[in-house]
C-alpha cells in the first residue's frame, strides 16, 4: 500500500520551467514518476522534457483531470499563492520544495488546505519517495529501494545518508518522507508515523529528528500510550548544538526552553525506542529489532 | 531578526499597546535629558539582546538626574553577557501592581500561532512551565481568521485580570497579535505585562522577526548589521555575506556538510569520538563547486580551526564538484591545516580521483572519518600547545 | 417536522442584559422557547428573567451542553465576534437581529460559519418562527398560528401582516423565516425554500420579496426547472421604488441595472408562480391554490 | 457613501493602481494652473455624483491652455442631470489603444465579494449584461482568504490582457480587491480600465463605501455633508438628523410604515390605487411615540404632502405609542392635513381611543385605508388646483 505517493500519483510541477524544476522534472521522470504537466506563469504551451505546460494549475487540471498531486518549486515569494492554486484546483498532496517562505504565509495555506481536505508536505523539504513506485521529491533515487522500512525525517541529505545505508544491508523502505526543515511543515513526523502504523507495507519506522520543537516528544508519547504499536527507531542530531542558534534548518533551534536533543532521546527511550548516536548504529539497531521479532 | 526592546516598543505603540513615556539615548548626555524630560524617578534599560540582562545589571533605577549621570555613565560602553552596550532606553519609573506573562509564538504541532499568558509574568517562561506548568494558559489561533475579541476575553478571564482592565487587555492582545501576523513575528512577547499604577503597561518587549520575510519589512532595517546588533559573530556575518549558513561554535574541528541534518550528524560525531566540533556549515543543496570552495577557504583561514572535516553526501550534490571545489581552495591557501574528506554518492569515483590526486585522503564512512578528524585535531592542539610552551 | 427551529430548538442569548436582549428574552420565554442561558461578557453570575448569564459563549455551552442555538442582539460593531463565539462554541444555528452590520463582516463571518458547518440566518432579519413549537426572533407571536404554510421573507413587519392575515382567513404556517434585509444573509430564500420543499409539515409556500438582487428570479428558475413542486404564492414590493435608492433596508435597492420588482414578478408569473399585488389577494391566490389541488 | 472620481483615485493611488496624472480645480484659475503642470492637452471631468456624466456634458477635451479656460468657466457652476459642478478633476488627456471593465462588488447568492470584468469597457455593465452576457467573466473570491494572486492571473488571461500588461492587471486587480475590503467597498468599479499609451490606467472610478462601516474609515469623512455631495436631497438629509430612514419621492401622498417592507407595501398599494407616493419613510422596529411624533410632523410639514397615509402593524411596536405620537403631532402642527391611519396589532384598542378622541379615523384594513388616501389626495389637489386658478 505504502504511504503519500504511489503508482497512481499524477503529478502537476508547479514552477516547472525554472532551473530546478526543469532539472528535478528530468529526474523524475527518469526515476518513472508519472508527471502528466507542469505550470508556469506566461510559459503555457511549451513543453519541458516532453511534459506540456499550462499558464495556470486550473488549466493543467482541465487538461489532465487525473492530476492528483503537486510539486512545487517556484520562488518563495509565490510559493503560498502557487500553493492555494494547487489546491483550489482540487489537487490532494501538494509537496513544497521550496525553501525561505516566511513562516507565517506556510501557517495560512497548510490551515487553508485543512479545510479543504488537501494534505501539504514540506516545505523545505525534499519530498517523498516510495521507492520503485513514484518519486514526487528531489532526492537521489538510487539511495533508496523497495522494501518494509518506514522513514520519516525532518532533513534531505541525512535521510540519503541512512537510507543507503539501509539499502546496503539490505534494508529497502516502504516510503521516505522528508517533512521540510522548516519550524511549521505542512505534515509532521507524528502524522507520518500515524500513517506508517496503518500501513500494512511497513513493518518497521525509522524516525529522523533533530533540535527544535518538540515532535519527537509527541511521537514518543504515542509510543508510551500504545498508539503506534510498530518497531520503531530513533535518530536525533543536534546533540552538540548551542540553544538560540538556528542550525541552518528554520526549524533547527533550541529555543523557550523546548528542542533540546537530549530531551527527545531520553523521551523516546524511555517509551522504549531505541535511539542511534551514528547512522551505523542505526542500521544496527534496526536490524536488531527486525530479527528479533 | 531580534528586535531591540525600545524598537519592540515603537511597534507596541504603533498597535495600541501601552508602554511607559520612554527616550532611546547613545550618549550619558541624552540620558540625563531624557529623565530631565521623563521626571525622576527612570529606569536605565541597556539595549542589548541577550538573555538574562536583568540579573547582569542591565537594568537600573535612578531617582535623581545625578545618579541617572553616574549609572548611565557606567552603563554606556560597558558589556552585558559580552555585549557592548550603545544605548539606553531611559523610562519613567512605574508602581507594579502585579506582573503577568503574554505571547505570541508558533505551534509546530497545530501549526498555527500560539498564545502563551500566565498570572506569574516577569520570570522566564522556561520557568514558570518547569515550575508551574498548569498556571500557563495556551490557546492557539486560526491564522485564516485572526485573533477574535471573544477569544481575547477568554483570555483575560482565565488569567483573573481584575474587571477594569478587562477590555485594555482584549485590545491589548489584539493588537499584538496583529503586530505579531503583520510583522511575520516567530515571537511577540511581553514580560513582564504588568498592572501599575498607570493602568496595564508592557514593561518589556521581546519581538524575532522571521528572516525569511524581512523583504516585506523594509521599516524594520535600519542599516545596523546583524554583527553590530550582537546577533551574529563578525565570522557568522562574514559567512552569511558569503550565502553560507554558518554557527560558530568554541571547538577547534571545522566541519562541512552537505544538509543541515547531516551536518548536524557530523559534529555530534566528532563530539562522539571526544573532538570538538569549531561550526556548523551547511553548503546546502546541489553545491557547485564555487560554494565548496568558498567554504573551505572560509574555514581554512578561520583561526580556530586546526582541522578541516568534509562530510558529503552526493545526492543531487555531486562528488566531482565538491571535489574540485576543495581543491580550489587548497591551491589557493595552501594545504596547511589538516583536512579529512568523507565523499560518496553521484560520480563519487570522479571525486575520489580528483582529491587524492592532490594528496587528500577521502573516505567512504563517516564514521571512521570523524575519528580520524578528532584524532588528527588532538594532534594539532598537541603541537600547538608544544609551539606555546617550546 | 417544520424547518430550522423545533421543540428540540435550546437557545443562548448573546446580548441578553441589553434593552433589546432582554425584552425579547422574555417574550420568548412567554411563547414557550426554550432559552438555556444567556451571555454577555463581564455579566456572567448574574440572571435575566430567570436565566443564566455567563461572560463566554464556551461557558454557557460547557456549563448547558444541550444548547443549540444561538440568537444575537449585541451591537453591530461587536456582533461579527459575537457570531464566531457561537460558532466556534458549537451552536449550529445563529440567528443574527442586529441591524447595521457592516456587510463585509457579515460576509467573512458567513463563510466562515459554512465551513464549521453552522447556519446563520440574518443579520437584521426578525429570525425565524415555527408557531407553537418555538420562537427565535422578535416577531410578536400572536401574528402566526400552526399550519401548513411556510414563509419566508426579506421583511418583518410585512410578514407579520400577512401571516396574520393568513391565520385569520385559517391559514397557519409551519415555519416562518425572516432571511433579513441586508444585501448578504446568512440563508437566503433560495435556501429556505428549498428547505420547505422537503418539509413534510409545509404544504404551500409564500414567497414575500422586494426589490435589491436577483434572488426572486433565482427561485423562479429552480420552480421552472421543476426542482420546487409545491404551490408557490409570490409577493413582491417595491414596485414604485425609484433606482440607486436603498429603500430602509440595506438589501432594499435597484442597482446596476438589476433588482427590480418587475423583473421579479415576471420571473415568477412565467415561472408558474401567482404573484399578489396586496396582501388581500396574496390570501386569497393562498386560498385558491390550496383549494383547487 | 459614494465617493468623487477624484477620491477614488486617491484610494486607486494608495493601492498601486496606476491613474493619469491628474489635479483637482475648484476655480478657472486653478484648473488653468493645473493644466499648465500637467501639459496640455487635458481632459476637464466635473466630479458630481450622477451616472451618464460623460454624455450630460460632462467631461470634455482641452488642447490648449486657452481652451481649458474657455471650458472650465462653462462647467464650474453649471449643472449636470440637476447637480451643480463645485469641482473639476483636471487630467492629462492620454491616447487609448483599448477600454476594459473592472468591478469588485457583493455576490448575494454566494455571500461573496464578486469580480466582473470584460474586455469591453468605456459602456455600463447593464449595457455589456445586456447585449454581451458572455463577454462578461465573473468570479467570486473567497472573504476569508483575499484574492490570491493566480485568481487575479486567470481573470486576466480570460480577459486576453497582451502579455506586457499581465503581471500589472494582476496587481492592480489584487489591489482593487484590498481596497474594497479596507475601506468596506459595496462596488469598487473601473470603467474604463484603458490600455493607454501610458500603459494600463483606471481612467474612471466609481467607489461605493457602506454606510454601516463609515465609523471606521474616518479618513474618507471630508465634512461635506450628504446633501451638499449630491447624495440626498435636503430633507432626506433632515431626516438622516432625526434619525428616520427616509426617501423623498415625488408624488402627494406622505407615507409612514414600521418595517422597510411593510413601508413600500403602503407605496405600491396607493400606487396601485391611483395614487403618488411623497416618500418612503420607515419608522422602523419598536417605535416610540416620540419617533411617531417626529415623523408625523415631518411629513405634515413637508411642503409636497398633501395627505398622509400611517400603516402600522403593531408587533412589537405598541399601538397605543404610535397612536400617542400621531396625537402630539397633531396637537403641536394642527390637522391642516388630512390623514389616515391604519393601526393593528398590540394594543390596538387603545390606540384607535387615543385617535378617535382627537377625531382622526383608523382602519384596520390597509386597502380600505389606502384607497381613502388616494381619494383625498385627489381632492386636495382639486382643491389646490382651484386655489391657483381661482
Amino acid at each position: 500500500m505504502v504511504i503519500l505517493v504511489d503508482e497512481n500519483t499524477k503529478v502537476i510541477v508547479q514552477g516547472i520551467t525554472g532551473r530546478q524544476g526543469s532539472f528535478h522534472t528530468k529526474l523524475m521522470l527518469e526515476y518513472g514518476t508519472k508527471i502528466v504537466a507542469g505550470v508556469t506563469p506566461g510559459k503555457g504551451g511549451i513543453d519541458v522534457h516532453g511534459v506540456p505546460v499550462y499558464n495556470t494549475v486550473e488549466e493543467a487540471v482541465a487538461e489532465h483531470p487525473d492530476a492528483n498531486t503537486s510539486i512545487i518549486f517556484v520562488p518563495a515569494r509565490f510559493a503560498a499563492d502557487a500553493v492555494y492554486e494547487a489546491v483550489d484546483a482540487g489537487l490532494k498532496l501538494v509537496v513544497v520544495i521550496t525553501e525561505h517562505i516566511p513562516v507565517h504565509d506556510t501557517m495560512r495555506f497548510v490551515n487553508y488546505a485543512r479545510i479543504k481536505g488537501a494534505r501539504v508536505v514540506g516545505p523545505n523539504g525534499p519530498g517523498v519517495i516510495s521507492p520503485g513506485k513514484s518519486k514526487v521529491g528531489i532526492m537521489p533515487g538510487n539511495a533508496f529501494r523497495p522494501g518494509k522500512i518506514g522513514i520519516v525525517s525532518r532533513s534531505g541529505t541525512l535521510t540519503y545518508e541512512i537510507s543507503s545505508a539501509l539499502s546496503r544491508a539490505g534494508y529497502g523502505q516502504s516510503t521516505a518522507v522528508g517533512v521540510g526543515g522548516d519550524p511549521i511543515v505542512g505534515t509532521n513526523p507524528i502524522e507520518v508515523v500515524k500513517m506508517f502504523e496503518k500501513d500494512e507495507d511497513t513493518d518497521l519506522i525509522v524516525l529522523i529528528g533533530e533540535i527544535g520543537g518538540d515532535i519527537e516528544e509527541r511521537v514518543a508519547a504515542m509510543v508510551a500510550k500504545g498508539e503506534i504499536t510498530k518497531p520503531m527507531v530513533g535518530y536525533i542530531v543536534g546533540r552538540t548544538a548551542p540553544p538560540g542558534k538556528r542550525m541552518g534548518h528554520a526549524g533547527a533551534i533550541i529555543s523557550m526552553g523546548t528542542g533540546r536533543a537530549e530531551d527527545k532521546v531520553r523521551a523516546l527511550e524511555e517509551a522504549g525506542v531505541p535511539v542511534a548516536e551514528t547512522p551505523s548504529q542505526l542500521v544496527s539497531l534496526v536490524k536488531k529489532m527486525l530479527e528479533g521479532r | 531578526m531580534k528586535l531591540y526592546e525600545y524598537e519592540g516598543k515603537q511597534l507596541f505603540q504603533k498597535y495600541g499597546i501601552p508602554v511607559p513615556p520612554g527616550i532611546v539615548a547613545s550618549t550619558v548626555e541624552e540620558a540625563v535629558a531624557a529623565a530631565e524630560k521623563l521626571g525622576t524617578p527612570v529606569v536605565l534599560k541597556a539595549q542589548v539582546l541577550v538573555g538574562g540582562r536583568g540579573k547582569a545589571g542591565g537594568i537600573v533605577k535612578a531617582d535623581a538626574l545625578n545618579e541617572v549621570r553616574e549609572k548611565a555613565s557606567k552603563l554606556l560602553g560597558s558589556e552585558i553577557r559580552g555585549v557592548p552596550v550603545h544605548k539606553l532606553l531611559v523610562e519613567k519609573a512605574v508602581t507594579i501592581e502585579k506582573e503577568l506573562y503574554l505571547s505570541i509564538t508558533m505551534d509546530r504541532v497545530s501549526a498555527r500561532p500560539i498564545i502563551l499568558a500566565s498570572a506569574m509574568g516577569g520570570v522566564d517562561i522556561e520557568e514558570i512551565a518547569r515550575e508551574h506548568p498548569e498556571a500557563i494558559v495556551r490557546r492557539p489561533v486560526d491564522p485564516l481568521l485572526g485573533l477574535k475579541g471573544y477569544e481575547a476575553r477568554i483570555i483575560a478571564y482565565k488569567l483573573g485580570i481584575p474587571k477594569e482592565h478587562l477590555s485594555t487587555f482584549a485590545k491589548l492582545l489584539q493588537g499584538l497579535y496583529r503586530l505579531f501576523t503583520d510583522y511575520d513575528a516567530e515571537l511577540a512577547e511581553i514580560n513582564p505585562l504588568a498592572i501599575t499604577d498607570q493602568g496595564l503597561l508592557a514593561l518589556d518587549s521581546k519581538v524575532i522577526v522571521d528572516d525569511n520575510s524581512l523583504y516585506r519589512h523594509s521599516d524594520l532595517l535600519t542599516g545596523e548589521s546583524r554583527a553590530e546588533r550582537g546577533e551574529m559573530t563578525e565570522y557568522e556575518e562574514k559567512a552569511a555575506e558569503l550565502g553560507l549558513a554558518y554557527v560558530e561554535l568554541d571547538g577547534n574541528i571545522g566541519i562541512i556538510g552537505n544538509g543541515a541534518g547531516l551536518t548536524m550528524a557530523t559534529m555530534d560525531m566528532v563530539s562522539y569520538y571526544g573532538g570538538k566540533p569549531a561550526d556548523f556549515l551547511d553548503l546546502g543543496g546541489a553545491a557547485s563547486h564555487e560554494r565548496v570552495y568558498k567554504a573551505t577557504k572560509f574555514l581554512m583561514e578561520h583561526p580556530r580551526v586546526d582541522v578541516l572535516f568534509i562530510n558529503i553526501f552526493g545526492g543531487i550534490t555531486r562528488c566531482d564538484e565538491v571535489a574540485k571545489g576543495i581543491v580550489e581552495a587548497v591551491k589557493e591557501v595552501g594545504a596547511k591545516k589538516p583536512m579529512v574528506v568523507k565523499l560518496v554518492g553521484t560520480n563519487e569515483e570522479i571525486g575520489w580521483k580528483i582529491l587524492e590526486e592532490v594528496g587528500i585522503k577521502v573516505f567512504k564512512d563517516m564514521e571512521a572519518a570523524a575519528q580520524l578528524a578528532v584524532k588528527l585535531a588532538s594532534e594539532k592542539r598537541g603541537v600547538s600547545r608544544d609551539g606555546h610552551t617550546g
